[in-house]
């Protein structure tokens, strides 16, 4: 028994390993994504209800904001992705900032989000407080809110938790002498990072397009 | 597999373009039309990350049938429900049917 | 009349028999079906059992294709009967037959309110004539209650925001229990009334019995009572769908869908009139929420219908 | 104690607490979850036994209506997600998974001790919740009563069930990689034993059906608390929609439960009769096709709630097809006894119970797929009678064959002879005592969650209520005499009913590592001719 053959021996072991977080990664994310098609089934339904008060919602909601984090969140995911090529390069300096950045890009979507929710506080468009005084709004107008506030929530939540598992790797990875062997780490989580991007991208248009000029 | 950093920079470029194209796109008053470009355009971008981000292309058959299965599970879902939604209101006289 | 929960016995309404045959195939299947599997299971057991002279058979069955495809199909043919039968039924009962005698239900927390076009209110109990199909419009002022007579084999939901429909014609008279079988709260199992199933004439006289006031004309009181007439007459200052020829004909809202005017249309816009606007006119109709009750709702509606039923989009013309 | 005590048992690789709670061993945490399901067991039957002794008499004196509203939300809620959904996936499957395809341990042991852990969580928000006073609402949680009506604890309920969902996600997720990854060599798909089909196809079910219970859950909580106007027909909800939602789930959730039972009694019946099974193909094709068709067919729970006419024939139409796989399966299961040599051991006769009981159940479904029926039928106690012969008379008797079928294999012992046959037999009679007057009484129109009724049905009640206490007695025996036979039951060799399977090639109670080198499986699943 050369050592060749208990290196690809090694190998073969690590792929597997590889294989099998990547599957059970990708089934959460199937689990994930009946999750939120039960929140875009209610979205649906009622948009299909009231157009016209998810239109005003839409209206009502701003599209710099949106447009801006659709594009940080965008870049995190670059950084992600160039963070897992970094390590599987064993370049660990490189990629311990790509991951840096990308925790800090998260961030910077989670505050410009507060921002936007901030705002509607001021209006006094938050579900369970005092809802729309100024102008006299359909129905349809609270169910909107409701929807929105409790789909980028959970949204955030899972970015939250993103954030949170990366700076405990990004902490992990720091004390490792060599990245190269802790990738299967970095690659299931860049796939649960890529979903919330994924979940993003079909929340950006619902939230912030659909019905603008209806 | 391994693609150079440049090939994703590309990516996000491509992504962020689409982002700011549906963003405008948005803004002009195309009748019908928005929707369904809205969507088209969120749907490309989801393939763009599905395929090159999360290399599925790279990853095993199983992975790519769990992803074609939740598309149809969530089909499901949506389709039935509005099966429901949209006839409820033909009354069985079909005379009424909108 | 004898008081009883249900009669199993003769078809009490002219769907019931109907509902009762599919019945009593389904039992047979199933005891024809269960016991098949049980004898034969029972049987194998007993004469295929581990006993001294038993010898054990190793003929391993290959061909098993046929009696696979024979078991899915026969039960595959069964299965489309009873589905075909089952719907055929469903159609009958959700398809109310023209020219019924409207009844109005109220459901409340723990009661059954019912109004008769005539004018007659009544809680917990219904008077109708036998031998005339019933229609029985169902509104909730809270949570989801189900209107569920088992002598009938009929029930339906009552949604709080929705009208739902159900009819019988009963042919026996009698006195038959309602019951609310969708849980509603505390006093779920006290919300039971009676349907008091009557001739003709007895009927007749039971509901000239007392002041005679139908329901349209309370209907038009309280569109005056509630100043409706300002916008919505012909002539008016402000632009507004007038009622002439509402009820059944199809509107065209803003948003481009064209829809019928049903009961739950024009309720929604007394509660919600921003929800379904119609085209062309502004959404400047204040809500009548919480200031008129159900019940009033209902009669404005047997006012709107009084006005004539139009085929014809007469509805959405604008008034000068 | 064994005959190698070199090689340790997982039972004897460790003692204290610290070897229990921080076990990644998949046996051990099967027995975790063991006990904690028998605790949650003993609540819900607890609470069953106070709604049969109310419902004894007409008037409503035994507890006050709101006391029993919160008696049969309880029992429903521990039942269905504390009791059947995790019996026999996470007991018998965490533990015979890896054993069945060859393995040391399923794919992510530490997930495995996880799911254990926030199912506890699960469990104990719902304590919570019952302690400090309970709910009223019913398992199903219907809108707008849950959410603007009911007073009581139904937000942590909610939180709990949520909870406990994902305990079973995590779970379904640990079953499907390991079956897909781990199996020995030479164990190719068509060599699975059909315990594990059975349960792929319930992990399936785990993965795509409990995340919408979840978010169902949740948008309920938030309009209980937020009021953000999603089901409250006053701000233009619509209370269907979450019908839709929870019955999106909850209709797989019912097979859920009966899948892995019916895996176990494709177990036991090859076992007991010496044959092989009959039709393997079709029975492991029966159970995916289970699995998929459960998805489509959730509309048969809401065809007189105001849905539309069409999609309730298109609901009607596609239930009848889900019931043709079960067809399927029971009628395997007896032409696989034919010509068979048959053993009346224990698991044998709660097989015998399973397929009767599941088959009546199975057929009275049929009345409440078929459209015209279901209109008299929905909401009665016929519904009740239904489901309980399917989770009662199938799934709690395909758990109890599957733990006493693999009791040598779980503790090493035997069961004692004689008491499990009386048990079988109370469990019978008491079980269709209980529950076929219930068909009686909801054909005549007795509705459900009636605290009182008609004195017309009182008969029946009384024979119902009858039945459930001689139920009652029967499960208390198992308790007894399986936790004597843990502890001083005769020792079992490795494979005591001479069954096929990889699980009794190696002793029994399995070594940590369960197999000293991974086999090689030549032969067929069910090759039961060569070994008489």
């Amino acid at each position: 028994m050369t050592s060749s053959a208990s290196l690809e021996d090694s190998a073969l072991m690590a792929e597997n390993r590889k294989r099998t977080a990547e599957l059970g990664m990708w089934i959460f994310l199937a689990s994930e994504a009946l999750l939120f098609g039960g929140l875009f089934l209610a979205y649906f339904v009622y948009r299909y209800s009231f157009p016209q008060a998810f239109a005003a919602g839409v209206r009502e909601n701003d599209l710099i904001l949106g447009t801006i984090n659709t594009i940080i969140l965008m870049l995190s995911a670059l950084f992600m992705t160039l963070g897992i090529l970094a390590a599987e390069n064993d370049n660990k300096k490189s990629s311990l900032s790509c991951l840096i950045m990308t925790a800090f890009l998260g961030l910077t979507f989670l505050g410009i989000k507060s921002l936007e929710y901030s705002h509607k506080f001021q209006h006094h468009l938050y579900p369970g407080g005092v809802f729309m005084p100024e102008k006299n709004w359909p129905v349809g107008e609270r169910i909107f809110f409701g929807l929105y506030f409790v789909m980028t929530g959970v949204h955030a939540l899972h970015l939250l938790v993103g954030i949170g598992i990366l700076a405990w790797l990004i902490f992990v990875l720091s004390h490792k002498p060599r990245v190269r062997d802790s990738t299967v780490w970095l690659y299931t989580f860049g796939l649960y990072w890529h979903y919330i991007d994924l979940i993003w991208i079909f929340l950006f248009p619902s939230l912030y397009l659909l019905g603008r000029f209806g | 597999m391994v693609s150079s950093p440049k090939n994703f920079l590309f990516l996000f470029l491509g992504l962020a373009g689409l982002t700011l194209a549906t963003s405008g796109i948005a803004l002009i008053n195309l009748g019908g039309m928005n929707f369904p470009i809205a969507i088209l355009i969120a749907c490309l971008q989801a393939s763009i990350i599905i395929y090159y981000y999360m290399h599925i292309q790279s990853a095993e058959i199983l992975v790519k049938i769990f992803a074609v299965g939740t598309l149809l599970w969530l089909s499901i879902l949506i389709l039935l429900t509005f099966n429901d939604y949209f006839s409820r209101y033909w009354t069985t006289n079909p005379s009424l049917w909108p | 009349m004898h008081h009883e929960a249900i009669r199993i016995a003769g078809p009490v309404t002219t769907m019931s028999g109907v509902v009762d045959q599919l019945y009593w195939f389904l039992v047979f299947l199933t005891v024809l079906t269960s016991g098949l599997i049980i004898f034969l299971m029972l049987f194998f057991a007993v004469k295929y059992r581990r006993r001294p002279g038993h010898e054990v058979s190793h003929v391993v069955i290959e061909k098993t294709g046929l009696i696979e495809a024979i078991w899915i199909g026969v039960p595959l043919i069964v299965f489309l009967v009873i589905f075909f039968w089952g719907a055929k039924i469903y159609f009958q009962q959700m398809q109310v037959p023209a020219g019924a005698l409207p009844i109005y239900c109220v459901a409340k927390q723990w009661m059954w309110k019912f109004q008769h076009p005539e004018g007659k209110r009544e809680i917990n109990e219904l008077h109708i004539p036998i031998g005339v199909p019933i229609q029985v419009t169902l509104i909730s002022q809270d949570v989801i209650h189900s209107f569920f007579v088992p002598a009938f084999r009929t029930k339906m939901d009552v949604l709080p925001n929705r009208y739902t429909n159900l009819w019988f014609q009963v042919n026996q008279p009698g006195e038959y229990k309602i019951f609310c079988s969708e849980y509603c709260g505390l006093w779920h199992s006290l919300m039971q009334g009676k349907v008091i199933a009557m001739t003709l004439d007895e009927y007749e006289s039971w509901v000239d019995r007392g002041k005679k006031e139908p329901m349209a004309l309370k209907g038009e009181q309280l569109i005056a009572k509630y100043g409706c007439w300002q916008c919505h007459q012909r002539g008016s200052t402000i632009a507004s769908p007038i009622f002439d020829g509402l009820y059944g004909g199809k509107v065209h809202l803003s948003d481009g869908r064209t829809i019928v005017a049903d009961e739950t249309y024009i309720r929604e816009s007394i509660v919600d009139p921003g929800r379904r606007l119609v085209a062309g006119y502004a959404n400047v109709m204040p809500t009548f929420k919480d200031q008129i009750s159900e019940e009033e709702i209902l009669q404005l509606i047997a006012f709107i219908k009084s006005l004539g039923v139009s085929p014809g989009p007469a509805s959405s013309e604008k008034t000068p | 104690m064994n005959e190698h005590p070199d090689k340790e048992n997982y039972l004897m690789a460790g003692y204290g607490w610290r070897s229990w709670f921080l076990t990644t061993d998949h046996k051990r945490i099967a027995i975790l979850y063991m006990l904690s399901i028998t605790f949650f067991f003993a609540i819900g039957a607890f609470f069953a036994l106070l709604i049969r002794l109310e419902l004894l008499t007409p008037a409503g004196d035994f507890v006050s209506s709101a006391t029993y509203n919160r008696l049969f939300t309880m029992h429903g809620i521990i039942m269905v997600w504390f009791f059947l959904i995790p019996s026999i996936p996470s007991v018998l499957g965490n533990f015979l998974i890896p054993l069945m395809i060859g393995a040391d341990d399923l794919s992510f042991p530490r997930l495995n001790l996880a799911s254990w852990y926030i199912f506890m969580l699960g469990g104990i928000f719902t304590l919570i919740s019952i302690l400090f006073g309970g709910l009223d609402t019913g398992w199903t949680f219907y809108t707008p009563y849950s959410s603007s009506y009911a007073s009581g604890q139904v937000l942590n309920a909610g939180l709990g069930i949520i909870i406990s969902g994902f305990s079973s996600i995590l779970t379904g997720l640990n079953f499907i990689v390991t079956i897909h990854k781990k199996r020995a060599p030479g164990l190719t798909w068509g060599r699975l034993p059909l315990f594990i089909w059975a349960h792929y196809a319930t992990s399936l079910i785990f993965v795509l059906a409990t995340p919408v219970l979840a978010v169902t859950l949740l948008l309920m909580i938030v309009e209980r608390t937020l009021h953000i106007g999603i089901f409250d027909p006053s701000l233009g909800g619509d209370p269907v929609l979450f019908q839709h939602l929870f019955w999106f789930y909850s209709h797989p959730a019912v097979y859920i439960m009966i899948l892995p039972a019916m895996g176990v009694v494709s177990e036991i019946v090859p076992c007991f009769s010496r044959r092989k099974i009959f039709g393997y193909k079709m029975m492991a094709c029966a159970s995916l096709a289970i699995a998929t068709l459960g998805f489509l067919v959730w509309g048969h729970h809401m065809f007189v709630s105001g849905q539309s006419v069409y999609a309730g024939i298109i609901f009607s139409l596609f239930s009848f097809l889900v019931a043709i796989p079960s067809g399927i399966k029971v009628f395997n299961w007896v032409a696989t006894m034919f010509r068979g040599t048959i053993t009346f051991s224990t698991p044998m006769i709660y097989a015998f119970g399973f397929i009767g009981l599941f088959t009546i159940g199975g057929l009275t479904g049929l009345f409440l797929a078929a459209l015209g029926m279901d209109i008299h039928v929905q909401d009665t106690y016929f519904v009740v009678a239904h489901f309980h012969y399917i989770m009662v008379g199938g799934a709690i008797m395909g758990y109890l064959g599957g733990i006493h079928f693999w009791w040598p294999k779980i503790c090493g012992r035997l069961y004692p002879k004689g008491w499990p046959g009386l048990s079988a037999l109370l469990i019978f009679i008491g079980f269709n005592l209980t529950f076929f007057p219930q068909f009686l009484l909801g054909y005549m129109g007795m509705p459900r969650r009636y605290h009182f009724y008609p004195e017309e049905f009182q008969a029946l009640h009384v024979l119902s209520s009858a039945g459930a206490s001689i139920l009652g007695v029967g499960y208390i025996f198992p308790f007894f005499y399986l936790a004597w036979s843990f502890f001083r039951g005769p020792r079992a060799e490795p494979n005591p009913w001479r069954a096929t399977g990889l699980e009794w090639k190696t002793e029994s109670p399995p070594p940590v590592h369960n197999f000293d080198q991974t086999p090689i499986v030549t032969e067929d699943p069910y090759s039961y001719e060569e070994k008489p």
